[in-house]
């Protein structure tokens, strides 16, 4: 050790940690909640350089009393915003069904949006029907905004013999290419540069139709992160990069993620592309951003990042209890309020809805989704009956079956008949 | 002595490192705070300090590279990895740099580090949760690849891991955490207290990476198990009255090949059973080093019982799992032929 | 036809397939204006524009992840990693996503696609420019993996795998690139042209996928090789003077069962040879299955010729290279037990 | 297709393009070059938010008659910037005389560091002794300006008998702990998160020293960039963040990286940690940066991103004709100069160098690494009579040689004896 050392101070390493742990008081008094219309809303030709600003603040329509306000109000008409308002009602109605399945042991796992229902099913709305969606497990929206059958998310999750992905995948891994719904992987951030290929692939085809993919905060540390920003920004590629920031990674705050230091819309400053921060509470503004970049997507300016700033009202999923790690009733003091609500009051201060229509809607939707259930549950449940045939098992490999798969193939099915004896 | 399931073995393992040497520090997904998913390094981050068991970003490939900085810088980190399905973005920095940075700097940086996770099939967790990807390691030069079967194992085998001056890939068979599960998947569940194996001793203690056990003594042939299926091997010859010598590897790399050898000379037959898809497993390893080195004692072509070459499917987890009936039907063959 | 090393069938096979099918796009690292650095992609920007044929930025996860976008949107992209040893960032992407896209898709997004790379040794590359990892993908269910040795089959494989309907890692021994490498490295390098495999069609064919060649046929012993080791096992055959049948395997998954067992069968003895490391290399895969369906011909313990469990080092390149003396003396011993 | 596609316009997709290619003339018109001292320097503890400005500059100290000018001029004394030189000039003989080397057959591979002599060389200058550094191929300057033995460094070129890493790695490759000399990895980026991780180390243990990471303009497209960014940006690691950009890789321009879109330097910004952008062929600003960011990381301030401005004037490697994809001579046209040439001005400006020093010191360093290359080749090259010691081969995979090792050990030493009959 030579002498200048000797007189260097010892370090220490830092770790981040969250505002409240339980015990404490929810505290949310760092959440900066800018004025609704407060964020000019910038020509989709403009400069990257000159929008620099746009990641540090936070695009919102919807004001405290619901009014749409600002440069950024998609103006829509009362039809689509009653079918949106309709649409996040379903996810959370068949959210709490699905949970209550898997809590009745129907099915080994669930995954709900609360609080998030917003993002899935404005942004999908502001696209068009054809284009590509590479969702995470938290956008059932997608499938509810573009008509997916019920019974058919529920066979799913049942792994039953009615689940199109014949049992292979885990609950809430749908996929639906007719839907342009692209299949859910079980490892974070690896759809978010494969929509950068799709896109890219639509650009090398002349083809019109953009991609979009998501992604969570926290997985947004994940290399593929780097590559879909990376490959996105190089090649202009006419996609949508959503981070959806819930704030949560099971027990892990965004502030490991990286949230602490900055925003997640900022990491697009640094690939060059643009980047806007959006109220992910408010349907309006998902929406009118998702619009803004599919409008740039579509004219050849290339992706922009959005991180919709949201918060996870509920667990990660079933295998999870978040009074662990964080206080209790967190998600219902978060200051940007319910998306739900605030799309509610919104149509109502515009004299298109009333506390009837919405008591109605509600039953309407409670009805269809336990006709739905009922109709699954005929189909079987992961414990009762669930999807079990063998030589399926071995299809899809490949397009076709090798002869050793052919060979284990009658390997299994002779098992299962010496299990049956 | 205490009765621990795995999930507290391999706890007081951590606890027992951490306290013994200020240079053991934890770190990965939800470890810290939280404890882990599976629980593995809970309590550690409150006694021994943020600095010293710590939540990291979803990065499997920082997670590894950092960790592997800690060891060149000289820590010892145990790095969770949360499934073993999600340990392939960290590959590149396991293969091409804690495998080769001993070799490559002729000697100047050894790593001594563990790369920890959950790892198999059995409790339906679809094909993200299920895999078991040991092969991949074993067929790299430069890391030992770890499988314990049993509380006792799994601490003595952990702490043998840490206190190793090369990286070591120590995979936990997720199934038997909370018990010894057989692979008849109908019965009740049996927790690890019934379990010779669940009498731990709370100190320091280590099972020496690189020693096979023999789990079971037998005549009629050998079978090559780790992890879980050291339970179903076992269970499966009980069931069907055959008096197979059922080793327990243990490690991977190195493999124990003498007591592989003995067993095999002895019993002339020899099934290789593990969970893992069978192209390419470890089972052909097995397979290959056994009819190498036994050739002239084998009465029967080494039989592989395996997972199949597909991905493990959800619902058809069962009909996946190489379980008891196709580990009996490979015996039988075996003893047959 | 017209005489061509590798390189110029490789890049022949491409411009057959661009030309026919305006779905094909190149990408990886330096292949588009420049053309590769083992030159494999020259000319093709030029000839089908920019966006057919284009540089990557440094990241092989990113181009696997492209590929498999642009593969899920219905291209048939083919994408270099510029060295096998720099695959192991992309590997998340083949073996989570790539690999198992139709299968948990039930079919919906099934991937055309073939991932090129030069890998082996042989060229005084060191050990991060000489690693043949073909058994780690092996491994994974879910996608093929060919490596031809010759420019004939190096064009019919590489259409054949552009147009299968599922992913392909074709790997490229770079050591024959321009010569048939036998392993007799004090002799004067020959090049493609006195070789009958180099005469080349010049336009579409293809030599199929899972379909061995017998290279040499033989009574004595059935050699099992692929890649640069074809020309060392006819090599040291004849250079000992031993009549054995030399199996070209070609791909490795799915592997031409019924050409192997049909060799061993009727030579009674099997050597397994490849570069990589041998513990949990393919040969253990190969030996494995040799073993479970000739049992009862093999006359010797089938062996294995290979690389060491070491990296690979930089000037013992021929001290670890698998040549004709590793080979011959196994030859020897095999033929003996 | 809906009606709405059909109106849509066709994408296209954009591959970037440098601006010259051969046949074309040099051209660097797009290249801005601020005056020297124009961009101010903020105390280390300045927030992070009030320096967004930064990674869009051009740190430069040197103007154009060689004076030392602004707030980021170092104050170095005469010695040092001697020393400085003196290891820049080192740099560029040894190169040239082992690229002659393998030219000559003697070994199998080189690679010089033209025009970049200034960033290994006045970076390390600017670090303690003890700081361990993580570089790529390029700073061979690092073990220069800290004595590392110049016939060592053949020895390794050379994979000769005295080479200390016994043949095993390819040229360059060198490795030395006691010169806080990471062992370089042929593997890009890889070398990024692990300084970080020894940097963490380093704060975990209470320790003094700090690293210092490095990796090229194209390598910050891999996950481990995006990795070292974030891991260091969330624990504030003491280290140091360099990015080379020399703008080519291998063929590849920078653009093909995002070079085009935005600097290196404002890829900081995403990870909320400071981010400079620095002329790299100005050797002060080198220092002077290189200082700064030691400084934050030593006072527990984090980590910074350093951009070095530079390029790269020779082929990537011995294997490599760069005018098969860009204009002959580029590299003397490259507007900030030759860093060896501007060192050397600003020396002679301040009276503290001259022509026959400099001509002599050139003499000098020419016959040192003469007389290096011959001792070097007395122990062999990799041509004549390279490393050779086949049971070292097994040695190191694992502290101790397993069982299989140690048979195969036996085996390679046979099958030598089998060969030399
Ligand atoms: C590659 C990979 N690593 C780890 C996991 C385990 N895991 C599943 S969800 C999750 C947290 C994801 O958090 P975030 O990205 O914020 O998404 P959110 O759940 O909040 O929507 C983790 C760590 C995984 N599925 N894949
Ligand atoms: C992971 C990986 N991918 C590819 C390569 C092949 N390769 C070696 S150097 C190089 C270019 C690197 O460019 P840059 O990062 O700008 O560094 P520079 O050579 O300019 O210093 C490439 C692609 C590699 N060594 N490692
Ligand atoms: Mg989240
Ligand atoms: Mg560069």
């Amino acid at each position: 050790m030579d002498m200048e050392r000797r007189n260097r101070p010892a370090l220490e390493l830092y770790v981040p940690e969250p505002e409240a742990r339980p015990g404490d008081e929810v505290d949310f008094s760092h959440i900066q909640v800018p004025p609704a219309g407060s964020v000019p809303r910038p020509d989709i030709a403009v400069s990257t350089e000159s929008i620099r600003d746009l990641p540090y603040t936070l695009i919102r329509v919807l004001d405290e009393e619901g009014r749409a306000t600002g440069p950024w109000d998609p103006r829509l008409d009362a039809d689509t915003l009653r079918r949106m308002l309709r649409d996040m009602m379903m996810v959370r109605v068949f959210d709490d069904r699905m949970y209550r399945a898997q809590r009745q042991g129907k099915t080994s796992f669930y995954m709900k949006a609360t609080g998030e229902e917003a993002i899935a099913v404005a942004g999908t709305h502001a696209l068009d029907r054809e284009d590509m969606c590479f969702p995470t497990y938290r956008q059932q929206g997608i499938l509810v905004a573009r008509d997916y059958p019920l019974v058919t998310m529920m066979c799913q999750i049942y792994s039953n013999r009615g689940d199109p992905l014949k049992g292979r995948q885990l609950p809430i891994m749908y996929s639906s290419r007719e839907h342009g719904f692209f299949t859910i992987s079980g490892n974070l951030a690896t759809q978010f540069p494969q929509a950068v290929g799709w896109a890219m692939g639509s650009a090398i085809s002349g083809d019109s139709r953009i991609a979009s993919g998501y992604i969570g905060d926290g997985s947004t540390a994940e290399g593929d992160f780097h590559a879909a920003c990376t490959f996105a920004g190089v090649y202009r590629a006419p996609v949508i990069l959503n981070i959806v920031n819930n704030q949560w990674a099971i027990s892990t705050f965004s502030g490991i993620a990286g949230g602490q230091l900055t925003t997640f819309a900022a990491r697009a400053l640094g690939y060059g592309i643009p980047g806007l921060r959006v109220d992910g509470n408010d349907a309006l503004a998902v929406y009118a951003a998702t619009r803004w970049a599919a409008d740039r997507a579509r004219s050849d300016l290339g992706p922009t990042l959005i991180e919709f700033f949201t918060y996870r009202v509920e667990g990660h999923s079933t295998s999870d209890d978040p009074t662990a790690y964080r206080p209790k009733g967190a998600g219902e003091k978060w200051p940007l309020g319910d998306p739900v609500a605030r799309l509610r009051q919104h149509l109502t201060g515009l004299g298109e809805w009333d506390q009837d229509r919405d008591r109605q809607l509600l039953e309407q939707l409670d009805a269809e989704v336990r006709a739905a259930q009922k109709k699954a549950e005929k189909l079987g449940t992961l414990q009762s009956d669930p999807y079990a045939e063998i030589p399926t098992m071995f299809e899809d490999v490949y397009a076709e079956l090798p002869w050793h798969l052919r060979e284990q193939q009658a390997q299994a099915l002779a098992e299962w008949e010496a299990k049956r004896k | 002595m205490t009765v621990m399931n795995m999930i507290q073995a391999l706890n007081s393992a951590h606890r027992v490192m951490m306290e013994r040497d200020a240079k053991t520090v934890v770190l990965g997904e939800d470890v810290g705070y939280f404890g882990g998913v599976f629980r593995v390094t809970e309590g550690l981050q409150k006694q021994f300090g943020k600095h010293r068991s710590f939540d990291a970003p979803i990065s499997e490939n920082g997670i590894m590279a950092v960790a592997i900085g800690m060891a060149a810088y000289g820590l010892k980190p145990i790095a969770e990895i949360q499934f073993a399905d999600y340990i392939y973005p960290g590959f590149d920095q396991i293969v091409s740099e804690a495998a080769k940075m001993r070799y490559r700097s002729a000697g100047d940086w050894g790593l001594s580090m563990v790369i920890r996770s959950p790892y198999g099939g059995g409790i339906f967790g679809g094909q993200t949760h299920s895999q078991s990807p040991e092969a991949l390691f074993a067929h790299v030069a430069g890391i030992k690849t770890v499988i314990p079967s049993n509380p006792y194992d799994a601490k003595g085998l952990l702490i043998a891991a840490i206190e190793d001056p090369d990286p070591v890939v120590f995979f936990e068979p997720k199934r038997i955490y909370n018990g010894p599960f057989d692979g008849f998947y109908e019965r009740p569940v049996t927790p690890w207290a019934k379990h010779p194996a669940a009498e731990v001793p709370d100190g320091h203690y280590t099972v020496p990476l690189g020693k096979a056990a023999v789990a079971r003594e037998g005549q009629e042939v050998t079978i090559l198990a780790y992890g879980t299926m050291v339970h179903v091997a076992i269970a499966t010859a009980e069931a069907q009255g055959i008096d197979a010598e059922v080793i327990d590897l243990r490690t991977i790399v190195p493999v124990d090949i003498e007591t592989i050898e003995e067993s095999v000379k002895k019993t002339g037959r020899c099934v290789v059973v593990h969970e893992a898809t069978r192209t390419a497993g470890f089972g052909a390893e097995l397979s290959a080093l056994v009819q190498e080195r036994c050739f002239y004692h084998l009465e029967a072509p080494v039989a592989r019982v395996t997972g199949w070459d597909t991905p493990y499917p959800h619902s058809l987890e069962w009909a996946y799992f190489p379980g008891p009936v196709r580990l009996g039907l490979a015996l039988k063959k075996t003893l047959e032929d």
